[in-house]
């Protein structure tokens, strides 16, 4: 007679239950918000608000991340998940080390991006904000950006362990499509972020309170072409190309010890005098 | 800091922090922060002194004086006539003027530079054009002409019977940009007269009903009809709303003077002098950083 | 207090089980010593002690474990928390927080015990295990031994009356184990604490175990017994056991001390005899192959390397010994190129390493490092062989004769880091012979290794200073250094303290002195083999 | 009662006074003002980070806020709409393209427009230098463990992160170190990307591992958290996070009621504290030796929000002053003797201990 311990079909390193699906939901929504604010904000009476509204965020947007974070890890995340996320987040962090965590040479998205492919969204989306956070301490980097680099970062982990589940080649291709548009996406959402800050308000690219969404999208689109998507393109490649040529190795390692680890391990605790007390609960 | 005065501070700070409580703080920090943000400058002066107050008596603290917007080909001119508290700046003239209108509020860039009046235009900001920036000059009339910038609106303080005129041009940005094209007068003032008498009530009274429907498109308040004789003095509401709108408006306005008195002093003769000091402060500290690293390290 | 009932252990995707039908009881308060080949399922009966084999690993587990009256089936390892106490092979690998303090009270803060009682027992602990003027030092500053000691004490805090160990000593140096083995005598003594602890190393341990467990391997019964019944019978009886019982003494001593109470009459036999004449004969040394001249070496501030002299020979075993951080490692190192020397010149047939092209610099010199793991780039041996192959430039498939002429029996289609620490030593060392360099450089090669792995390389390493190579081994393993070495260097903070024949330089050192040279002191036997030989001699005439 | 035992002030404390500074940083453009903050935060850092990697930061923090206030001058010379004033040089001006949005740069530059660049630069490089001065002032590992028990795994991994990611770039650089005993190149990209294989598949071992030992040290014994108190805590986390959001929408649409905008904010936080607070409660974990939160802490604290509270009072007017026409910035005295007492934290708080280790950061840092 045998009884085995939690037998799950899904091998994921941390499961989302119904609560944590709307949190996320809630959260995304959010995170539109947070970073388009300056195409959606009216201007107004209170206009001159929305010159301060990044900085409302950058109290609102911690504290989503926090929440979010505290609802996937509560309960549900086991040891190895912690370990993973911990030493996982470490070599994106020393693999950012280099690059001193400025824009640009940007290779988080190596580990990331597989990481979450293997691990599942949920890791994923945790991993994505621990290894900014973690980079951030390491090298001096936390600001007031710093919130909204890992809510984008864990969005990426969390979207590259929804993927369509191909194999081989095709795998391969389709992470380095994806790492390259999040490097792009990443750039351009946190250049959104830093675009009514570093613009001012009074150059002609420059965020306009209330301005209308198309001419802000005009201004923006300018303020991120001559700004920082000099320093996306390469990254985006750089990305891409790292794992066409590292994917296989990286993938496999991590399935590897995603088997080692193996987070359902299938227990099973035999009596073999079956006259004997059944053993096991 | 003397080590007395710092136990004190302290002592001070241990107690009364002890009474608010941790989590209070963390929270009511939260909240400071999130409404230091949300209505960091709300300063604005709020309630809106009735138009009539020019030909009305006035108290000692107040001034009488006349904003002439010209809008350049962007609309009609409106000349209006208003009280406001002694040391009152030009800018909060203008604000005064669109809460009294009920028109929109000047719109600044965040430069401080002044880009819209009566929301026209309704974007941009001293955008270059073919003969120049186009902005809002800021004049200020006496007798007869007027004079560019004469002063910064921020700071300027206005007394009783100047004429603050603003024109919306196509120019360089100096001297020679034109005034508005009214001349600056007296006579832009009503008479002063306890009885509520105006040569046209009717127009001041259509005046003050568009105010409702013009903060929106319209870019100036005021019907063309009033433009031909360029005076607009307000309808005749009832004296009373004066006593009950007003006063708050004006402890309001004091209560900023107060808190603003070392502005004034510093911007009066000599404002050099406390950013030096203050500079020699700053320096004095970053020294004592740099000192104490350094003989840490 | 640990009761096995006909427990076998078979994980996923295996046929046969590891473990097969085990049973044994361990009473409380004794220090249980677990021997056996590699392989043969040690770390998995003990992990198998605090339930993580299969909760954590996976598989299926028959029979009963029970722990402190407690179920492993009935209870995850966390539950187990506070009756048994795990600590790994790297302890450093196990650590969760950043300073010795947080170390301690990790399990306690997880178990929820109260501030107070976590307190008093945490300085309890540090007094215990001598730490306290460790407590708020950053982990990552400990020395191995102090690792090791804090790693104990987390796991005592916890207030665990079980512990279990695997290879505790194994990275450790003579001193640095002694510490550790007298801390865990103590607790067993003093406190009554069980103690379960796999270790190769039994000439360190052997002295301390009140009972043995031999895991034969290959499918053999499990025996539990006293270390005099077991031990010398086993293969991996340590040298004065083995010693006694070539001498017919019984019980078989398990200690110096109660060997040389008894080697009286031995000592008497062999008086007279020149110990030197029986050791393995060597061909003559050769040509210089290395010379170093005046060697400095420092990171920043610390100098590793003084001034260091030393020339090498062809055809010579070499061992360098000394405590952690005398700068062994440094010294290969920059012999193999790794490292450009601050002052000071090396040359290897006149050239100086640094400045080696790494293609050439392969065929010249090799360094077998420390972590071998590092010289592993693929997923397969077979990957992994031939890479080297094509690295070196040689005929495919010579690196994995090599491999088989050094060990058999290796799955070529195994993952190199799933190899058990010997497997991995020999892949490594085939990999870097691959290019036949005739200088060949091993840092800490034993670690880990049981008495036949080390007896294999022992052979291995002989051979190949037959064929005139030129060979180094940086160890604290005393006994491996007395079986092979022909020349020993010992090393003090940067400085050659000793450099000359190793029978000369280790006999009367207290610490590097073998378990038979100190039982026959004065004499200067190195081996057993030696003195077995040696009587055959005296027993003949 | 300046408290003379050494001991690191409660990272809580030091972050509010951090942010506190912040916002007032925030609130202004003076240039005095902003210089002041910086000035003050660097003041107390150099008097009481510890001697410890991550202190350092403080430095980088200077240097970003440089390095902004560049960016944010380059893009006034270049993209600046002319803010009407006196010329200082100009520029030649191009039309970039229409799938460049047919931006026009160049064109004259004016003093008023560069300062007032600058003056929006420096508020930055002040917020900046805030969140420095608190990085460099509390351990990364205090921090950790101030936050609420709800996030203590999320804490224990970023813990484990810290300790392993200089092992990681030391094994990095061995492992490149070790190719040439291969016979390969040991230097240039091909190495570094090739090393990055063994160094990770030597971090999954050592995670394994590391999990091993924390599930057999007790790590995440379920605590007393009943199903019904989960769901709880879930609807508070929900609902905290919508009412946040409705607040966020209320602050940016102008034509939002006010309602929407602080009351949101305040019940969105209080739902969220209520979630906090109710599901540490309920973690069976409990806590070595806590950083204790003494009068030090309460005086930072009120420092801090001193500071703030000068600079709320004082009118906009000279929290902004105008660059067209250009005048001297006006020193509003109350706000600069508020910064002058978020100085005192230099001497009320209690000398940092000489050993704070975490030399684990060493490398990093």
């Amino acid at each position: 007679m045998t009884t085995a311990l939690a037998p799950r079909a899904d091998a994921r390193a941390i499961r989302l239950r119904p609560a944590s699906w709307a949190l996320l939901a809630v959260a995304f929504v959010l995170g539109i918000a947070a970073f388009g604010w300056p195409l959606f904000a009216s201007s107004g009476p209170n206009s001159s608000h929305t010159g301060d509204a990044p900085w409302l965020m950058v109290v609102l947007v911690p504290l989503v991340l926090g929440i979010v974070i505290a609802q996937l890890a509560d309960g549900s995340i086991d040891a190895k998940a912690i370990a993973l996320l911990g030493v996982l987040a470490a070599c994106g962090a020393a693999l950012r080390l280099p690059s001193g965590g400025v824009a640009g040479f940007e290779p988080v998205f190596f580990l990331l991006v597989p990481a979450g492919r293997v691990l599942g969204r949920g890791f994923g989306f945790v991993l994505g904000a621990l290894t900014l956070f973690v980079s951030a301490l390491l090298t001096g980097g936390v600001g007031p950006w710093l919130p909204f680099q890992m809510f984008a970062a864990a969005w990426i982990g969390f979207f590259a362990g929804c993927l369509p589940a191909w194999r081989g080649r095709a795998e391969l291709w389709m992470l380095a499509g994806y790492a390259a548009v999040a490097a792009l996406a990443y750039g351009l959402v946190m250049n959104l972020w830093f675009w009514p800050l570093l613009a001012g308000s009074d150059t002609s690219v420059s965020y306009v309170a209330g301005g209308g969404l198309v001419d802000n999208l005009r201004r923006f689109w300018a303020f991120h072409l001559t700004s920082s998507l000099g320093f996306d393109l390469p990254r985006a490649v750089f990305s891409a190309l790292f794992i066409l040529v590292a994917g296989r190795p990286l993938l496999s390692a991590l399935r590897r010890v995603a088997r080692r680890a193996s987070f359902e391990p299938p227990v099973a605790f035999v009596d073999p005098h079956p006259e004997g007390p059944p053993a096991g609960p | 800091m003397g080590g007395r005065a710092v136990a004190v501070l302290g002592r001070v700070g241990a107690s009364a922090a002890l009474v608010v409580g941790g989590l209070g703080v963390a929270l009511g920090l939260a909240l400071v922060l999130a409404l230091g943000v949300a209505l960091g400058p709300g300063l604005a002066p709020a309630a809106a002194a009735p138009a009539d107050a020019c030909a009305a008596p006035m108290a000692e603290t107040d001034v009488r004086v006349v904003v002439v917007v010209d809008p350049g080909d962007g609309g009609p001119m409106s000349t209006t006539c208003l009280v406001v508290p002694r040391g009152t700046t030009g800018m909060q003239v203008l604000a005064r003027r669109a809460a009294m209108l009920g028109v929109a509020v000047p719109r600044y860039a965040s430069s401080g530079l002044l880009c819209a009046i009566d929301g026209y235009p309704s974007s941009g900001c001293g955008e270059r054009g073919g003969a120049g920036f186009r902005y809002w000059a800021y004049f200020s009339g006496t007798s007869g002409d007027w004079s560019y910038g004469k002063g910064n609106p921020f700071t300027r303080r206005v007394v009783d019977g100047d004429i603050e005129g603003w024109r919306f041009v196509e120019g360089a940005g100096n001297g020679t940009d034109p005034p508005p094209r009214l001349d600056p007068s007296p006579s832009l003032f009503p008479v002063q007269s306890t009885a509520s008498s105006g040569p046209t009530s009717s127009a001041g009274s259509s005046a003050g009903s568009s105010t409702g429907s013009a903060a929106g498109a319209a870019p100036s308040g005021s019907p063309s009809g009033n433009v031909a004789d360029g005076v607009v003095t307000g309808g005749d509401a009832p004296v009373s709303s004066d006593a009950a709108a007003g006063r708050p408006v004006v402890g309001d306005a004091v209560s900023i003077e107060v808190a603003g008195a070392p502005v004034v002093a510093s911007t009066s003769s000599r404002p050099w002098v406390p950013v030096v000091i203050v500079v020699l402060v700053m320096v004095g500290l970053a020294g004592g950083a740099v000192v104490r690293s350094r003989t840490r390290a | 207090m640990i009761s096995f009932d006909r427990v076998s252990v078979t994980y996923p995707g295996s046929d046969r089980p590891t473990l097969s039908d085990v049973s044994f009881e361990v009473p409380e308060g004794e220090l249980c010593l677990i021997v056996g080949p590699t392989g043969s399922g040690k770390s998995t009966l003990l992990r198998a002690v605090n339930g993580l084999v299969p909760r954590f690993t996976g598989g299926s587990v028959a029979g009963t474990v029970t722990v402190g009256g407690r179920d492993t089936a009935g209870h995850t390892p966390r539950e187990l928390a506070d009756v048994v106490g795990y600590v790994g092979q790297d302890p450093a690998a196990g650590f969760v927080t950043d300073h010795v303090e947080d170390e301690l009270a990790y399990a306690m803060e997880n178990l929820g015990i109260a501030p107070e009682v976590m307190r008093r027992r945490i300085e309890d602990v540090l007094d215990l295990l001598a730490l306290h003027d460790l407590r708020d030092r950053p982990l990552s500053t400990l020395s191995g031994g102090q690792q090791q000691r804090v790693a104990i004490g987390a796991a005592l805090a916890a207030g665990s009356r079980i512990l279990i160990l695997d290879e505790p000593t194994s990275a450790l140096d003579p001193a640095a184990a002694e510490d550790v083995l007298a801390a865990l005598a103590r607790l067993v003594h003093d406190l009554g604490v069980t103690v379960l602890v796999v270790e190769h190393r039994l000439e360190r341990v052997a002295q301390f175990a009140d009972r043995v467990i031999e895991i034969p391997g290959d499918g053999q019964r499990v025996v539990i017994g006293l270390p005099s019944e077991i031990l010398p019978d086993s293969a991996t009886a340590p040298p004065v056991a083995v010693l006694g019982r070539l001498a017919g003494w019984s019980p078989v001593p398990l200690t110096v001390r109660d060997a040389r109470r008894r080697a009286e009459s031995l000592r008497e036999r062999l008086a007279g005899l020149d110990a030197a004449t029986f050791a393995p004969v060597r061909a003559p040394h050769g040509a210089r192959t290395v010379s170093v001249r005046g060697l400095r070496a420092a990171y920043g501030p610390i100098v590793a390397l003084r001034s260091i002299d030393l020339d090498l020979h062809a055809g010579e075993v070499v061992a360098v010994m000394g405590r952690n951080g005398s700068g062994k490692s440094t010294l290969l190192e920059h012999i193999v190129g790794l490292r450009t020397p601050v002052t000071g010149r090396i040359e290897i047939d006149g050239a100086q390493p640094h400045r080696f092209e790494p293609r050439h610099a392969i065929r010249r010199v090799g360094l077998v490092p420390q972590d071998n793991a590092v010289l592993l780039y693929h997923d397969t041996v077979a990957a992994e062989c031939a890479a080297a192959d094509a690295d070196a430039d040689v005929v495919p498939g010579r690196t994995r004769r090599i491999l088989d002429r050094i060990v058999e029996g290796i799955d070529p289609q195994a993952h190199p880091r799933d190899l058990s620490e010997g497997q991995r030593l020999c892949l490594a060392m085939a990999i870097v012979l691959a290019a036949d360099p005739p200088v060949l450089l091993l840092d800490e090669p034993t670690r880990g290794l049981d008495y036949g792995a080390k007896r294999r390389l022992i052979a291995v390493l002989s051979s190949l200073a037959a064929e005139g190579r030129t060979i180094v081994l940086a160890t604290h393993d005393v006994e491996v250094v007395a079986s092979v070495a022909d020349r020993c260097v010992v090393l003090a903070d940067g400085d050659v303290v000793a450099d000359g024949p190793a029978r000369e330089v280790v006999v009367h050192s207290p610490v590097f002195a073998p378990q038979v040279a100190k039982v026959m002191a004065p004499q200067d036997w190195l081996t057993v083999d030696e003195v077995v030989a040696a009587l055959a001699v005296a027993e003949a005439s | 009662m300046r408290s003379t035992e050494p001991r690191l002030l409660h990272p809580v404390a030091w972050w509010v006074w951090a942010t506190c500074l912040a916002a007032c940083a925030l609130r202004t453009t003076n240039p005095v003002l902003n210089g002041l903050i910086i000035v003050v935060a660097g003041f107390v850092v150099a008097w009481r980070r510890p001697d410890a990697p991550w202190s350092r930061s403080f430095a980088s923090a200077l240097r970003l806020g440089a390095l902004v206030i560049a960016i944010r001058v380059v893009f006034q010379i270049v993209f600046g709409v002319r803010v009407p004033g006196t010329t200082l040089f100009t520029i030649p001006e191009v039309t970039l393209p229409s799938w460049a949005a047919g931006v026009a740069l160049g064109g004259p530059v004016t003093a008023e427009a560069l300062t007032s660049a600058l003056y929006q630069g420096l508020r930055l490089a002040a917020v900046i230098a805030c969140f420095g001065a608190a990085t460099s002032l509390c351990s990364p590992y205090r921090t950790l463990r101030a936050l609420p028990a709800v996030l203590h795994e999320a804490g224990v991994a970023v813990t484990v992160a810290l300790s392993f990611a200089p092992q990681a770039v030391i094994s990095a650089r061995r492992v490149r170190e070790a190719r040439r005993l291969r016979g390969r190149r040991d230097r240039g990209v091909r190495a570094w990307a090739a090393s990055a294989m063994p160094v990770l598949e030597g971090a999954l071992d050592r995670a394994v591992a590391l999990a091993a030992s924390m599930d057999g040290r007790g790590y995440g014994r379920p605590g007393t958290m009943t199903p019904s108190r989960r769901r709880t805590v879930s609807v508070l986390f929900l609902l905290g996070v919508v009412a946040v959001a409705i607040g966020a929408y209320g602050a940016l649409d102008a034509g939002a009621p006010g309602v929407l905008r602080v009351p949101a904010v305040v019940l969105g936080l209080a739902a969220v504290l209520a979630g906090f607070a109710l599901s540490s409660r309920t973690t069976g974990r409990s806590r070595h030796r806590p950083d204790p939160w003494r009068a030090p802490e309460w005086s930072t604290v009120l420092t801090g929000l001193v500071a703030l509270g000068a600079s709320i009072v004082t009118p906009t007017a000279a929290l902004h002053p105008s660059v067209s026409p250009l005048e001297v910035p006006m020193v509003p005295m109350v706000a600069v003797l508020g910064l002058l007492v978020a100085v005192l934290p230099a001497r009320l708080t209690p000398p940092p201990p000489a050993l704070v280790g975490a030399s684990s950061l060493v490398v990093a840092a």
